[in-house]
């Protein structure tokens, strides 16, 4: 209970978040007149598929134009064209809601659906293993280095990183990948340039795994190179300030062993504040994967994002990844924001 | 030697950048035994919290020096490696509650958990006699027993500062150094505190190091009083005999300027302000600010003259008076 | 009526009827709380005269003197100055009233903007009613650092207040209050954050500028000591309250309601006899006003606490000594100027 | 403390004095760019093909040839208006003009291409030929063309490829490929089908035969000449403006796309528009947030309570996605692309002061301003807004650079402004035309860098400018 009330609160606002989201979507949608012209396309393009096949039947060009009208017009009211958007998108939003996403025009899952459904859904595992990877890679890295670094502040390697730091926020994630794809696959022929699995495929399990890894490996190293120098700057700070706090003070005179002191009493501390920087990282680094994905043809929903926009753009694919993206970055912030209410006292704390 | 705690020519001087701080200078002084308590009475910046943490060799990184004998109960503290003073010293025979409680406790630890921790890492109790004991203590101090499991910030001020003082005492140290600890209480709860310290100091024959700006808080205590003024020690003595024969003029000024409750003669003011640490002036360090100053003063510092038995000053008008 | 009209002063200069402060805090998602801060306080305040407010944490002083200056609404009652409501005032005559009340606060150095020289911060409520030629501001500018005694002004003016001490940042906030010749001071625990050998300059600093401008002082603290000799009279609250009131001297000397007691016990006098005997204290802490007791509210702490009565009615502030009063239960039968 | 003194300052910290100065280098590039670039440069050059159609495609810049160890051929584009000789043949006056050149390189020209323009002519249309002179002594003419002759309707003059020229790609010309076998049988009796000299023709006429195979040749290096004449018919004749193009393995300051476009161009127009969006993002996302923030802080109440919960619930909306999202339904736009940058970027500031202004109200600075009778405005914006400003002026430069990096990255994924070329967009085009998976490194590096070193001089600006703005790391004047 004292767990579950705070935690409610804090999601709530993810949940605002999140209809403010789909709310954009529909007003976007509507306003534009995109929504409408969409399905005037797709009723055109039933109507000439039944012009075909009634040209057996009908020969009087006069009579075949009043059927298609009187057709055209049960279309209108099936897709709801007849009505103005804001009645018909709303009942739209909520069949997204229930995970009703329609179907893509062009693109096709792996095994050949047109359902977005399951084109998006096959992907979400795909980009949650880059992103997942990367942020627990940047996160332990952030936390050791960041964690040494406050033992030595003001030495060379403290301002380095802190320049570092500064140089990594001026630095697009997506084109340090495409520099190491120049350096390690062209150049050096080391890693894959892109692509989840080498063709054909291995079959065996074991082989496959690790062939699965060469390929993450290059797309990983770019999100956590430009995320690491951030997040060990900023544990550094946390730490720091932490250190400074009388109860560090006391630990020490307790006679408490470095050890317990840096780990119960400063790192332990510092958790929750860490976990808000991850909190705040994390739409950096969804951000950054979608476009990582795309720079290594990483089979995920970055990538879709791309090949939905490229050529003959995708709209349903498009509005559904922008709704399963947010749905998804919801669900990662509770989790994260239990994390935090789990990690600090003074939260769940609240009458 | 006799004494439990003896503190002998004591100094401590930090790095700032404009150039050393001479916080702590030539201090010494002595605890008799159990059962009793010493006041260091300063006003802030006069080196007093400085004075504690160079006890506790809890120093900050940019130490200019650092010298002097600190013997308890026979043993060098100074000298001792480090890893014996952390295991043998600290908590143990010599423990701190710090300035302003409120920050002392881990804020995401339970409040039992961070009292008994010495204990348990020492490995000198198991958990649940650790927990008997800090119960015991809570107790005795005046808390419920279900503070044990609570969060620190769950506690008030006052209650803070009691579980403080329990924290303090679990490893029953013979020695523990209080850093102002009711300069954030409401006066009423300030009595509780004093009264609690006055209990404390009989039934577990401690010896307590009081220190706090307030002359009037520390006889409410102290069986001895030590007055510093920028960095150094002017007068130490019992609590009768600095608080009623006051022999530093400096010792005099800051009684004079208490308010008195019960006299209608207006509380009189030292006018200046206490010197910069970085460039204490020559001679004795209040003779800028001294009503009584005369030619020695801005020239030689006083060395210790002994105005009655047990009594210290460092004022040449004493020099002037015995001789 | 006549009962509770606990001042005798004829034409008082500020005069607080029955002022009641309530604040609603925000309680989970949606739920809100009234917090009676200020629950029903008469007082009023001649010209010239300094009167303290002592009470601990919670007590509700500081939000007196903020509605005192209007600084704070007023949930119920009146605040009158010069026989004006300051409630009530129009915008132009709030501004006039600004010029005549001013106020000191008690951290030296968050109530002094770090922006401005202390010239600027001092001439800054000259500036905000449009007062005087450059030359003349400068003129007063440099009188009020010289009556604070920070001297030489034309030094002291340049700096920032970062290189000021605390003392000499308070003085510079005492300027600013005096610069507009104000009749009326609220002074927040002015000295309470500054050094003990400087407070009783302050102390005196501000009882001299009382005396020599006539101004009257509501003198908020917690220090019951600093009160008697700053103050005329004294005004003890405890939770919202007044529980007692009465000349300065005469409240020191003869305490009458229970928590005046306890509150003047627990000062500690340099006393080496002290450490000896465990000295007379309230049992608890003091309670925060979000759920204060029902009657008196210092029932659950009171030594004299009769049950049955105390924490079922409150008791009313009674005139028991001629300009002593109290609200307590046990003086309401000795109640001889009760007409 | 002045402006002048604040700048002196500023330019004795290290970060600040490297952040003033690459701002000043690419304020000047910028200034330059909008006096020498049109406005419409987008539209008017960098997309019209026919500008670029000389240059050489995708080849790396200049520079790189001596840090090779076989040179590649320099681009070299020749261009004649007035002919330089002129002669009187029996058919009429022949016009020519000779373009000398050194040929170093052990790789052929990408291409040889001819362009005439504005051939005038009174009754018969004129002759052009075209001859390339080698070092080794030998001549052959590689083009010969006739101007179209005058329609049955028409009446001379006759005007010819002014407003189109004529453009003739040599080294795919089917006239040149002739001309090259008869060159190779003529001179060293090497016959050769017209597959086998298809696409080497550059090779050809600018090598040797080698060694046994038949389709071997060696660079011949040395001094070569081309020589242009246009046989006229009459006196008055002329052909207005020649121009051949020897095509380049290497271009200019920093190489060519695909399309031969020249990026130095391009790149160089992006640092305006960069700083364009940088600039006006900022500026105006800081504004919002700031006095929202203030305004929430200080009214408090209901105000408040609305501010707080909007912008904590604008900040933490995923941008990206959305801004995908909407640029995709919108159409991509440069002004679409800022006012959702803005959109969604004032949000945290206005967290962030509020706090710091309920903080300053709880500090007591704004009761003691307030109890002097300050208007609200007064206490805002004397008050408030200075004790502010430090940490407003450090983000506001922060926000600048990731404005920029967000431009970029909607670029890349195809979602640019097209009207408008940016750094992003060249990336992009780079990308998704493979040139980097082969390696075309010229194209993808150095936009890269200009959005890097754009956003660092931001980075820098605002870490020079923190410890100056923020008194309480000012030092004391001593």
């Amino acid at each position: 209970m004292s767990l579950l009330r705070p935690l409610l609160v804090r999601s709530l606002t993810m949940v605002g978040v999140f209809f403010v989201v789909l709310l954009m979507l529909v007003l976007t949608l509507g306003l534009t007149g995109f929504s409408d012209r969409i399905l005037s396309a797709t009723i055109g393009e039933q109507l000439r598929a039944e012009r075909t096949a009634l040209a057996e039947t009908i020969r009087d060009p006069d009579e075949m134009e009043k059927v298609l009208e009187k057709r055209r017009e049960e279309l209108e009211i099936f897709y709801g064209l007849s009505t103005p958007w804001y009645y018909r998108l709303p009942r739209t939003a909520l069949r997204v809601l229930t995970l009703d996403l329609g179907e893509a025009r062009t693109l096709r899952s792996f095994d050949g659906s047109n359902r977005v459904f399951d084109i998006v859904t096959e992907r979400v595992p795909n980009s949650m293993l880059l992103l997942t990877t990367s942020l627990i890679i940047t996160a332990t890295i952030g936390i050791i280095a960041g964690a040494y670094l406050a033992t030595r502040q003001g030495s060379w390697l403290d301002r380095f990183v802190s320049g570092f730091a500064a140089v990594s926020f001026a630095v697009p994630t997506w084109w340090i990948g495409i520099l190491l794809i120049l350096i390690l696959s062209i150049q050096l022929r080391i890693l894959p340039s892109g692509g989840m699995y080498s063709t054909p495929p291995p079959t065996q399990p074991l082989p496959r795994f690790f062939d699965l890894v060469a390929h993450a490996l290059l797309p990983v190293i770019t999100l956590v190179l430009v995320s690491f120098g951030p997040s060990i700057y900023s544990i550094r700070t946390i730490t720091l300030n932490i250190a400074q706090e009388d109860h560090v003070k006391i630990a020490r005179a307790k006679g408490l062993p470095e050890s317990r002191v840096r780990l119960r009493h400063i790192l332990r501390v510092a958790a929750p504040p860490i976990v808000t920087g991850l909190m705040f990282g994390l739409a950096g680094s969804l951000s950054g994967s979608i476009l990582v994905e795309t720079v290594f043809n990483w089979q995920g929903m970055g990538r879709l994002y791309y090949d939905a926009l490229a050529g003959t753009p995708d709209e349903n694919v498009i509005v559904a990844l922008t709704f399963i993206f947010t749905l998804m970055y919801v669900v990662i912030r509770i989790v994260l924001e239990a994390l935090y209410v789990f990690l600090d006292p003074r939260v769940r704390y609240t009458d | 030697m006799t004494s439990l705690l003896d503190v002998r020519d004591l100094t401590f001087h930090y790095a700032d950048r404009a150039g050393p701080v001479r916080a702590v200078d030539n201090v010494s002084f002595s605890l008799a035994s159990g059962g009793s308590a010493l006041g260091l009475v300063g006003e802030s910046g006069s080196g007093k919290s400085s004075l504690a943490l160079a006890i506790m060799r809890m120093l900050p990184t940019n130490v200019a020096r650092y010298d002097g004998e600190v013997w308890l109960d026979g043993q060098e503290l100074l000298g001792m490696a480090e890893n014996r003073f952390r295991q043998e010293i600290r908590w143990r025979k010599l423990a701190l509650v710090p300035q302003g409680a409120q920050n002392g406790f881990n804020p995401v630890l339970r409040v039992g958990e961070q009292i008994i921790e010495p204990l348990v890492v020492s490995g000198a109790a198991g958990k649940r006699e650790a927990r008997a004991r800090a119960q015991e203590l809570l107790a005795y101090v005046g808390l419920p027993a279900d503070v044990y499991l609570r969060y620190p910030h769950e506690l008030s001020g006052g209650m803070k500062q009691r579980a403080m003082i329990a924290a303090a005492l679990i490893l029953e140290p013979p020695v523990v150094i209080m850093d102002e600890p009711t300069s954030a209480l409401d006066a009423s709860v300030q009595t509780q505190i004093t009264n609690l310290l006055k209990r404390l100091k009989q039934d577990m024959n401690l010896a307590i190091i009081f220190i706090t700006h307030d002359i009037a808080l520390a006889s409410d205590l102290c069986d001895d009083l030590a007055v510093v003024y920028a960095g150094e020690i002017v007068e130490i003595g019992s609590a009768e005999q600095v608080l009623l024969h006051p022999s530093h003029p400096y010792t005099q000024r800051l009684l004079a300027s208490i308010p008195r409750l019960h006299s209608d003669t207006l509380p009189q003011f030292i006018p200046g302000a206490p010197p910069d640490l970085r460039e204490p002036p020559a001679g004795c360090r209040f003779h800028p600010r001294c009503p009584l100053v005369f030619e020695p003063c801005a020239q030689k510092s006083p060395p210790a003259f002994e105005p009655a038995d047990g009594q210290m000053a460092r004022c040449w008008l004493i020099e002037d008076g015995s001789g | 009526m006549p009962t509770s009209r606990p001042n005798t002063s004829t034409n008082p200069l500020v005069q607080l009827q029955d002022v009641k402060v309530h604040f609603s805090v925000r309680k989970g998602l949606f739920g809100s709380e009234s917090i009676h801060a200020v629950d029903g306080v008469t007082l009023n305040i001649a010209a010239g005269e300094a009167v303290a407010v002592v009470g601990e944490s919670g007590s509700g002083k500081t939000t007196l003197g903020r509605a005192a200056l209007g600084l704070v609404r007023v949930t119920d009652g009146q605040v009158r100055f010069e026989s004006r409501t300051v409630t009530a005032l129009s915008q132009k005559e709030q501004k006039a009233f600004r010029r005549r009340a001013a106020a000191i606060f008690q951290d030296p150095f968050a109530s002094i903007d770090p922006f401005m020289t202390a010239y600027e911060s001092v001439a800054e409520p000259l500036v905000i009613h449009g007062i005087g030629s450059d030359s003349e501001r400068r003129e007063r500018v440099f009188q009020a650092l010289h009556d604070v005694r920070l001297r030489p002004p034309q030094e002291i003016a340049e700096k920032y207040p970062d290189l000021l001490s605390g003392g000499q940042r308070q003085r510079l906030s005492i300027a600013r209050a005096l610069v507009l010749q104000p009749q009326f001071i609220v002074a927040d625990e002015p000295v309470s954050m500054v050094d003990a050998s400087s407070r009783a300059e302050l102390l005196a600093l501000l009882r001299e500028l009382q005396e020599r401008f006539n101004i009257a002082f509501l003198y908020i603290t917690h220090d019951i000591a600093t009160a008697r000799h700053f103050a005329q009279r004294i005004v003890v609250m405890y939770l919202g309250c007044v529980v007692e009131i009465g000349e300065a001297a005469d409240v020191v000397r003869n305490p009458m309601h229970p928590y005046t007691q306890a509150l003047i016990a627990s000062v500690p006098e340099p006393d080496p006899a002290n450490r000896l005997r465990q000295r007379p204290s309230l049992p608890g802490e003091p309670p925060s006003p979000v759920n204060a007791p029902s009657g008196c509210s210092f029932h659950p702490r009171c030594a004299s606490f009769m049950s049955g009565r105390c924490e079922l009615t409150t008791p009313r502030l009674l005139e028991v000594e001629p300009n002593h009063f109290v609200a307590c239960f046990l003086h309401e039968g000795s109640d001889a100027y009760q007409n | 403390m002045n402006m002048a003194s604040a700048f002196r300052e500023l330019l004795r910290s290290g970060p600040g004095f490297g952040g003033a100065s690459l701002m000043a280098l690419l304020l000047t590039a910028a200034l330059y760019v909008l006096l020498a670039f049109p406005l419409d440069f987008g539209e008017s050059q960098w997309s019209n093909p026919v500008i670029w159609v000389d240059n050489p495609k995708a080849v790396p810049p200049a520079w790189t040839n001596p840090l090779r160890q076989d040179a590649r051929p320099l681009h070299r584009v020749f261009e004649g208006a007035e002919p330089q000789t002129v002669q009187t043949a029996r058919s009429g006056p022949v016009h020519s003009w000779r373009f000398p050149f050194t040929y170093a390189s052990s790789h052929p020209p990408t291409f040889l291409a001819v362009t005439l323009a504005d051939v005038n002519y009174a009754e018969r249309p004129p002759l052009v030929l075209i001859s390339l002179k080698r070092p080794d002594g030998k001549q052959l003419r590689i083009y010969r063309h006739t101007v179209r002759g005058p329609r049955e309707d028409e009446n001379g003059p006759f005007l010819r490829y002014a407003e189109t020229p004529l453009r003739v790609q040599l080294s795919t010309d089917e006239a040149t490929v002739t001309a090259a076998q008869n060159f190779l049988a003529e001179e060293f009796d090497l016959r050769l089908d017209g597959g086998q000299i298809g696409g080497r023709v550059d090779r050809i006429l600018f090598g040797v035969p080698a060694g046994s195979a038949d389709d071997a040749f060696a660079p011949l290096t040395g001094d070569y000449e081309i020589i242009i004449q246009a046989a006229l018919r009459e006196e008055g004749d002329s052909v207005g403006k020649v121009r051949f193009v020897v095509g380049g393995g290497v271009f200019g300051l920093m190489g060519t796309d695909s399309l031969g476009r020249d990026l130095a161009r391009g790149l160089l127009f992006g640092l305006p528009v960069a700083l364009f969006i940088g600039v006006i993002a900022a500026l105006m996302s800081t504004a919002i947030g700031t006095s929202l923030g203030i305004a929430s802080g200080y009214l408090g109440g209901r105000a408040d309570i609305a501010i707080q919960r909007f912008s904590d619930i604008v900040a933490n909306v995923p941008v990206l996605p959305l801004l995908i999202f909407m640029l995709f339904i919108i159409g991509p736009s440069l002004w679409m692309i800022i006012v959702i940058l803005v959109a969604f970027g004032w949000s945290g500031l206005t967290i962030q002061v509020r706090s710091m202004v309920l903080h300053m109200r709880a500090n007591q600075l704004i009761e003691a301003i307030q109890s002097l009778g300050a208007s609200r405005r007064r206490v805002m914006f004397r008050h408030i807004l200075p004790q502010i400003t430090p940490y407003v002026l450090a983000q506001l430069i922060f926000a600048a650079p990731s404005a920029i990096l967000a431009e970029a990255g909607l670029s890349f994924l195809g979602l640019g402004d097209p009207s408008i070329p940016t750094w992003g967009q060249i990336l992009e085009t780079g990308f998704r035309t493979g040139g980097i998976y082969v390696g075309y490194w010229w194209w993808i590096v150095p936009p890269g860098l200009c959005i890097v070193l754009t956003a660092l001089t931001f980075m820098l600006l605002a870490l020079g400018i923190e410890p100056i703005v923020n008194p309480r790391l000012r030092q004391p004047a001593s």
